[in-house]
């Protein structure tokens, strides 16, 4: 039998779900082992130090996957680092690809994070006005350091080159099963690609009108949100009112969301060759709206726009932060 | 009870307080509250400041509005020079950011900020528009049955009409006055120089003589082609021009006819059965024969049970 | 890598004398892909063209920018030039720096000069992503449709109909016959208007290639040049009209008395009614929103038997009708029949209206005796209310003084800017029937100036002087009323420096002329423009004044503009030539610069569809995979809302390309 | 009278003055003459109304016609603002002419009067004679206004002196 | 020297195109600022150009097309409202100067507004300085 592949994973601003999706593959991880070995899995599986990684001899991993955005200097550091040990490096989840919901923080300046997390949330009594600190003196020699906060949340391709991109928030398992199928069997896309079928959710959805015999699509004569009531099953959410990014979503998930009757919120990220998925979705979704009144429904329904088209994409957008 | 805020400009306090008394009593009888605009000041009048600098002109007239948006109430006056001044004004600051910008450096001098908040009225646009006809025709005491006025709006009522907020349907031929007087049961027929002149104001201390000639065309088209028991104006300068110059006419023997006149109000507030030595006590040519007449038993309107 | 050529062009002093030009050329040398970077007094002249040429042949290029005036104009005369080499006429791109440079900034010879080197920039950026088309033809449907039946329409029809062209001739009215047929003489020969004009509404009505459609209006244009698919909404008379003998017996009948439109309201007529005695077709009609429905005959009503005589009860139309032609109890339709035409072009010719009195409120518009121009036309005409009896309205008195006022609506800044253009004309020709008839009247011309620009026009201005009509030169700032229905004239005589005034007993106010109230819903129909005084746009005001920006779509008469009756009937003539080469030719090219689907890269997720305003996008099924989106060629005019809408990025419009507008951007930024 | 030669008129300048006074329409006056038809200065026979004195200023004339007094008739009836067919707001156009005239002060004496009043009392118009009228009919000897308000009267001096008019030297 | 700002002017042929020319043929003056990209409709301008333009330092950014009920293909400028008006609003959210973006109607008969429209936007954008920190924080 051949070498396995050494495939590696690594998070940096993230919450691991990504890394769940790789277990939810469950007994197709199990087949996937025949082929593929795991060499590194940190910080999630493993407990490592900065030099279990540094000390691996270069390109040491085949594959490695990287999830989470990059807000830490430590961030840049290990994607880095990573980015030596790995032949193949994947942005791996929306937030390593297009900065994920933590992106939406670079709507706000370092300060007002800060004041919003360590002193006025409800549950936060912090009279002292403390606050992270990257270097602190204890006892007046033991200099402590935490990893500097960054003024704006980056993708992995600001740092790295990156050779492929995997959307989803997390990615569905059995979008994870088709790219390690496309690695096993060396059928990766040219590099620099997504990992994809290319087609919008719309595709693999079955209340989208084109796909029934006889419905049409049509314009939009109101902006409804769920808590507004329950959508009707089977029907497009997009017909009923209900503003659905699936028509500018990659569509790998198989339109999960839509089967449990919730709008896309376009965690898959952009078709390729769509550059700035807020413009695109301000595009495709502003041309739709029936008239001038049902775009102020939209605006009254949604009062922050910008949070709203950019969900998961926003450092990824021209305008990549606040100016 | 309706507020609106009366600025009495300069001839209705100073030369004709009788009509600023009729103010007094007819505005409240009709629901609405006069406030007084403490520390008001000349509109300014269009021979002063508006001939001399814009800014100056605007400032003046924005402090006049100004004190009214103190008090939270629309201005509302009874000189038709006044309200030319002050509407074009406002309409300036309103469509003009740059002489707004300098307005507000101007009244920063005196601690003031222009809001735009009050909006300028005349008192027969008050009268017509916000009390209504029909709100005056239930205050009437006496009737002004077969008789007949010739009415005088004023020229800074009529135009220009964009700088006004209560407009005439045609300000070429003014119905809201008619309107006010045939409330009160008088005949208002149309004569031909309705719209024209009167020749007091600017013209008037330019030239005497050529004001008094312009204003004779205008008194004898009237006599001749309506022969009116009185005029009525709602115009403070006009109101002096016809009750003045009418008593230098017929001196100089240039006219041998007299015809009385009144401001609006001053024969509004008789018809409401006010004493004339309040609402109607000051005027050169004589009008205690017709204000008899109007307030006499015959005329009493009697009330349904 | 391409080949680009830039050729610069002085235009005379246009550019040359604002903007450097040898510095744009210069400049142009230095960007990446130029080739070849020229100059020339006039690139247009054959000459400049030549030039192209020649680097052409010699291989020194194969994109083209010409830096000069705009594309609008230009652009179809430079692609020739590409076209003839050999070269694919899209390959070409335009550098707009008179039009929107030299001649706007001519006041900074730095700043312009600067700036068209960025315009050059763009263009050439654009230049190197262009792309290769072609263009498709398809055939012209033999029918031609021409829209208003007044003497334009009429003359248009007419002209195709002899060419052998089917025409379709459509009119809202009951007749054919328009404004003109309102009138009473024309100038400058006096003839009677309905001498001449009513054997012409004959010949139109009866040519075996005319289809005459009155009381009938445009409901819906689809489709593009060759292939309109037109709706006419045939409205409902009420009367058969294959019966009707045009006796007008119902007329005399009816009892209703509403506004008469032929007569411009100046007297009555009734709700069944005739439109006007020489109508083509003459035929009657009932007008339902003035009708009362005599003895409960309602429309579709069920005819009731009278008690005391047995026989049934009809209305007094009804009963009147020697033919047959009305019957109440039919229920018919009071939304009319829709025909549907396939046509090849179409001749737009709606016509005018002249303002109402009542938009001048200095006027005294209220009184009686201040009328309008065309009011007056009727009060003269044998035809009239009053059978021709010069009579003023408020008391049927025989007026002694008249006022004439012109350019009321016109080159007035709160109505119209323009000139109505054939006021002055027409108020001296009133004046004049009405001083050759009655010497005795007063007559006062009041003018701003006198504007008589025709053949034989200013003689007769003049002429009219020496039969004792008086001329005041002046703008009439206001009128009086006075006692007796008369009226007082202020005005102010410039040549006697005097301010004077007229006692008159009847006022006329030469209105402006203006587009018909409704047009605006047809112009969407049709995708017309209009321009800035509120007529339609013609596609050039000099080089092309009867074609618009939409190919196959024409204009003639007055609703392009103010005209008078020769120059409406020679653009009538022109718009009918036009019309006619599309039909002609018997195809047509379709512009190639239209969206296309990159099938796979399409999500079939179907936001394209409902937003094409031409309904060119369906979903189609393609083996097995889900439905995709398909662009019809032929219906696409190449908009790119649904380009910009496609989440996919799987359409592209050609010649709008993502590649070149992106490079464009690029080029004018960084 | 003698030809006036047009290209020694100082045009430009005159007609840049008006516009800075406030009269932007006076390149649009065509001399209709729809003005002057309803004018009372016309009417009332003043020799320097309207569309004459456009015309002046049009070609330029200034020194000759300064020290005329008509435009100090104008009513501000706004007449011809409303029916000028080229919206050039004659109105304003004669007020600008008027600002030009009051910047030399080419007034009459008598206009004196009214700004001095207006400049002490807050009031253009104002007689000590007022005070027994106002109580004849039953009113207080002197109304809430300015006349009887010493920070009233403080603000227009600080309004007046602070603009243009304060340079006049009028006060 | 003084500061003359770069406008990127996304202009509908058959409209705002059509009425630069007629201010050119008209010879109204303005500041030469600006720089049309043509496209057959305003509905044609995706948001991302606009993003774009701005990313690269341009000053301002016009996108101009018909008025309502002009618009040669019907209703591409609706499209181009309901786009337009969301994207400048978004720009705002992102703490950018929404006046250095217009959305403007102007007809193929308005090139005197033509000429009023970019001289006042010039005027604006003069008063808001150059575009320099979105050039820093992007590019």
């Amino acid at each position: 039998m051949a070498d396995k592949i050494k495939l590696g994973f690594l998070l940096l601003g993230g919450c691991a779900g990504c890394e769940m999706s790789v277990v939810d593959l469950s007994e197709n991880l199990v087949d996937a082992l025949e082929h593929v070995e795991i060499v590194f899995w940190a910080p999630t599986v493993a407990d490592v130090k900065y030099d279990d990684l540094e000390s691996m001899e270069d390109n040491a991993i085949d594959v490695a996957f990287i999830d989470g955005m990059i807000r830490l200097d430590e961030h840049i550091h290990m994607a880095k680092v990573m980015r030596k040990k790995a032949k193949v490096l994947i942005a791996y989840g929306v937030c390593s690809a297009l900065g994920g919901t933590a992106g939406l923080g670079s709507l706000h300046d370092k300060k007002d994070l800060f004041e919003k997390a360590y002193k006025n949330t409800p549950t936060t009594d912090n009279p002292d006005d403390v606050y992270p600190q990257p270097e602190c003196l204890v006892d007046g020699k033991y200099n402590l350091t935490l990893p500097v906060y960054q003024d704006k949340v980056r993708l992995l391709n600001q740092i790295v080159d990156v050779d492929y991109y995997i959307g989803g928030c997390p990615p569905h398992h059995s979008h994870v099963a088709a790219a390690l199928n496309a690695i096993v069997t060396g059928q990766l896309p040219p590099k620099g690609s997504w990992i994809t079928n290319g087609k919008a959710v719309c595709d693999v959805c079955d209340r989208n009108p084109v796909n029934k015999e006889g419905d049409n699509r049509a314009m939009l004569y109101r902006v409804l949100r769920t808590v507004d009531g329950v959508p009707e099953q089977d029907t497009c959410l997009l017909l009923q009112g209900y503003i659905c990014f699936g028509p500018m979503t990659q569509g790998d998930c198989g339109a999960s969301c839509l089967k449990v009757n919730t709008p896309c919120r376009g965690c898959g990220g952009p078709i390729p060759g769509v550059e700035d998925f807020g413009a695109q979705a301000i595009s495709s979704i502003g041309s739709i709206l029936k008239d001038e009144s049902v775009t102020n429904q939209l605006r009254e329904k949604y009062p922050n726009l910008s949070k709203f088209f950019y969900r998961y994409s926003l450092p990824s957008g021209i305008l990549p932060k606040k100016m | 009870m309706e507020k609106c805020g009366i600025y009495l400009g300069c001839n209705i306090p100073f030369k004709a307080p009788d009509i600023e008394q009729s103010f007094n009593k007819v505005f409240p009888k009709l629901g609405v509250e006069l406030v007084d605009l403490e520390g008001a000041t000349c509109c300014p009048a269009w021979g002063t400041a508006p001939s001399f600098d814009i800014d100056t002109w605007l400032a003046i007239s924005g402090r006049n509005i100004n004190i009214a948006e103190e008090k939270d109430v629309d201005i509302m006056t009874g000189c038709n020079s006044c309200f030319g001044v002050m509407s074009e004004a406002k309409h300036m600051i309103d469509h003009d950011a740059a002489k707004r910008k300098k307005l507000n450096e101007n009244l920063a001098l005196i601690d003031r900020k222009f809001k735009g908040n009050s909006d300028v009225f005349h008192v027969s646009h008050v009268l017509y528009d916000r009390i209504g006809l029909e709100k005056i025709k239930e205050s009437l005491k006496y009737t002004l049955k077969e008789l007949k006025i010739a009415v005088q709006p004023g020229c800074h009522i009529l135009w220009p009409t964009e700088v006004m907020e209560v407009k005439e349907k045609n300000s070429f031929f003014p119905t809201i006055l008619k309107e006010l007087c045939e409330v009160l049961e008088a005949d208002v027929p149309h004569y031909s120089a309705l719209n024209a002149c009167c020749g007091m104001g600017a013209m008037r201390s330019t030239d005497q003589a050529r004001s008094f000639g312009l204003f004779k065309t205008k008194l004898v088209n009237m006599k001749e082609e309506i022969d009116p028991d009185m005029i009525v104006t709602t115009c403070s300068s006009c109101y002096l021009q016809f009750d003045g110059a009418q008593k230098n006419l017929r001196e100089s023997g240039e006219i041998d006819f007299e015809i009385p006149v009144f401001y609006y109000t001053q024969l509004l507030a008789l018809c409401m059965g006010f004493d004339p030595k309040n609402v109607a006590a000051i005027s050169a040519t004589p009008r205690d024969q017709i204000i008899q007449k109007i307030q006499s038993e015959a005329r009493l309107i009697k009330q349904e049970a | 890598m391409a080949k680009v050529g830039v050729y610069v062009c002085h235009c005379g002093s246009n550019i040359g004398g604002v903007v450097d030009v040898e510095a744009v050329r210069k400049h142009a040398e230095t960007l990446p892909d130029v080739t070849i970077s020229r100059q020339n007094l006039f690139m247009c002249s054959d000459p400049g063209q030549e030039i192209i040429r020649q680097d052409i042949r010699d291989g020194l290029v194969d994109k083209v920018v010409v830096a000069a005036c705009t594309p609008r104009t230009h652009e179809p005369i430079f692609r020739k030039v590409l076209e003839g080499e050999g070269l694919n006429k899209f390959f070409f791109e335009m550098a707009n720096i008179r039009d929107q440079d030299s001649w706007v900034h001519a006041h900074d010879h730095d700043g312009a000069t600067a700036k068209a080197k960025k315009i050059v920039d763009s263009a050439v950026a654009k230049a190197k992503n262009l792309m290769p088309l072609e263009d498709k033809y398809v055939d012209v449907t033999q029918a031609a449709l021409v829209i208003g039946g007044g003497v334009a329409g009429i003359f248009s029809a007419l002209e195709l109909a002899n060419m052998g062209h089917k025409v379709y001739l459509v009119e809202k009215d009951p007749s054919i016959g328009g404004v003109m047929a309102q009138l009473d003489k024309t100038f400058p020969t006096n003839d009677c208007s309905a001498c001449i004009l009513t054997p012409v509404m004959v010949d139109a009505g009866t040519h075996p290639n005319i289809e005459l459609l009155t009381y009938s209006e445009i409901e819906s244009v689809e489709g593009y040049i060759g292939n309109f698919d037109v709706k006419i909404r045939k409205k409902q008379a009420y009367v058969d009209w294959k019966k009707c003998t045009g006796c007008g017996d119902c007329a005399d009948a009816c009892p209703v008395r509403t506004p008469n439109e032929y007569n411009a309201g100046l007297d009555n007529r009734s709700a069944a009614y005739i439109h006007f005695p020489q109508a083509v077709p003459k035929k009657a009609v009932i007008d339902m929103t003035s009708c009362i429905n005599c003895g409960g005959r309602k429309i579709g009503s069920e005819t009731r038997i009278s008690k005391k005589t047995g026989k049934p009860i009809l209305a007094p139309c009804e009963r009147a009708c020697p033919a047959g032609a009305i019957d109440r109890s039919k229920a018919v339709d009071p939304e009319g029949e829709i025909l549907d035409v396939k046509i090849g072009t179409i001749v737009v010719a709606t016509g005018y209206k002249v303002m109402e009195k009542d938009n001048f409120k200095s006027l005294a518009p209220d009184s009686p005796n201040v009328l309008t121009a065309l009011q007056l036309e009727r009060l003269i005409s044998a035809t009239g209310p009053t059978g021709g009896k010069f009579l003023r309205p408020s008391d049927g008195e025989k007026p002694k003084t008249i006022s004439f006022l012109s350019c009321v609506g016109s080159r007035d800044e709160k109505h119209h800017t323009y000139c109505s253009r054939v006021c002055c004309m027409y108020m001296i020709k009133q004046a004049k029937l009405l001083k050759e008839k009655y010497a005795d009247l007063n007559i006062y011309m009041h003018f701003m100036d006198v504007r008589t620009p025709g053949k034989d026009f200013d003689e007769y201005y003049t002429s009219a002087m020496d039969m004792g009509i008086r001329f005041v030169r002046g703008r009439v700032g206001g009128i009086d009323m006075l006692p007796g229905d008369k009226l007082k004239i202020m005005a102010y005589d410039a040549d006697l420096a005097q301010n004077i005034e007229v006692e008159s007993d009847l006022v006329v106010l030469a209105t402006a002329i203006e587009l018909q109230d409704n047009i605006k819903p047809l112009a969407q129909k049709l995708s017309l423009t209009l321009d800035g005084s509120g007529f339609f746009k013609e596609l050039h005001p000099k080089l092309k004044p009867v074609e618009t920006a939409v190919e196959g779509v024409f204009l003639a008469g007055c609703c392009q503009g103010p005209k008078d009756i020769p120059d409406t009937v020679a653009q009538a003539k022109g718009a009918a030539a036009a019309a006619a080469v599309p039909l002609a030719q018997k195809r047509v090219k379709i512009d190639p610069t239209i969206s296309e689907i990159d099938r796979e890269k399409c999500s079939g997720c179907g936001i394209c569809e409902p937003l094409c305003p031409y309904g060119a996008i369906t979903m189609v099924a393609v083996n097995g995979s889900h439905p995709r989106a398909r662009i019809e060629m032929t219906q696409c005019k190449g908009c790119g809302v649904c380009t910009t809408a496609c989440p996919s990025a799987a359409i592209e419009l050609h010649g709008y390309s993502e590649a070149q507008i992106m490079a464009q951007i690029t080029a004018l930024t960084l | 009278m003698a030809a006036i030669n047009l290209s020694k008129m100082n045009q430009e300048e005159v007609i840049q003055a008006v516009i800075d006074h406030g009269g932007a329409g006076i390149t649009k006056c065509i001399q209709c003459n729809a003005c002057a038809s309803v004018c009372p200065v016309a009417k009332a026979g003043f020799p320097l109304f309207g569309r004459l004195l456009f015309r002046k200023l049009q070609t330029g004339h200034y020194e000759e016609i300064i020290e005329d007094a008509s435009s100090w008739a104008c009513q501000a009836c706004n007449r011809c603002t409303e029916i000028c067919p080229r919206d050039a707001k004659p109105f304003e156009i004669v007020f600008a002419f008027r600002r030009m005239q009051a910047g030399e002060l080419a007034i009459s004496t008598s206009a004196f009067t009214p700004l001095m009043s207006l400049h002490a009392t807050g009031h253009a118009v104002y007689s000590e004679t007022s005070q027994e009228l106002r109580e004849q009919v039953g009113l207080p000897p002197v109304p809430v206004t300015s006349i009887a308000d010493e920070k009233a009267q403080k603000e227009i001096q600080t309004l007046l002196d602070n603009g243009p008019m304060g340079e006049l030297g009028i006060f | 020297m003084e500061f003359e700002p770069n406008i990127i002017g996304f202009a509908c042929q058959w409209c705002t195109y059509a009425g630069a020319d007629l201010a050119g043929n008209l010879r109204c003056k303005y500041p030469p600022s600006v720089k049309l990209i043509k496209v057959p409709c305003s509905g044609r301008v995706k948001p991302e150009y606009v993003l774009k333009a701005f990313a690269q330092g341009a000053d301002g950014v016009l996108v101009g097309g018909c008025h309502f009920g002009d618009c040669h293909y019907k209703d591409g400028n609706y499209k181009t409202k309901n786009r337009m008006d969301m994207l400048k609003q978004m720009l705002e959210e992102f703490g950018f100067d929404p006046r250095r973006f217009r959305r403007e109607w102007i007809s193929g008969a308005e090139g005197k507004k033509f000429a009023e429209v970019i001289t006042e936007f010039t005027e604006e954008i003069k008063e808001l300085g150059p575009n320099n920190k979105l050039i820093e924080e992007v590019v």
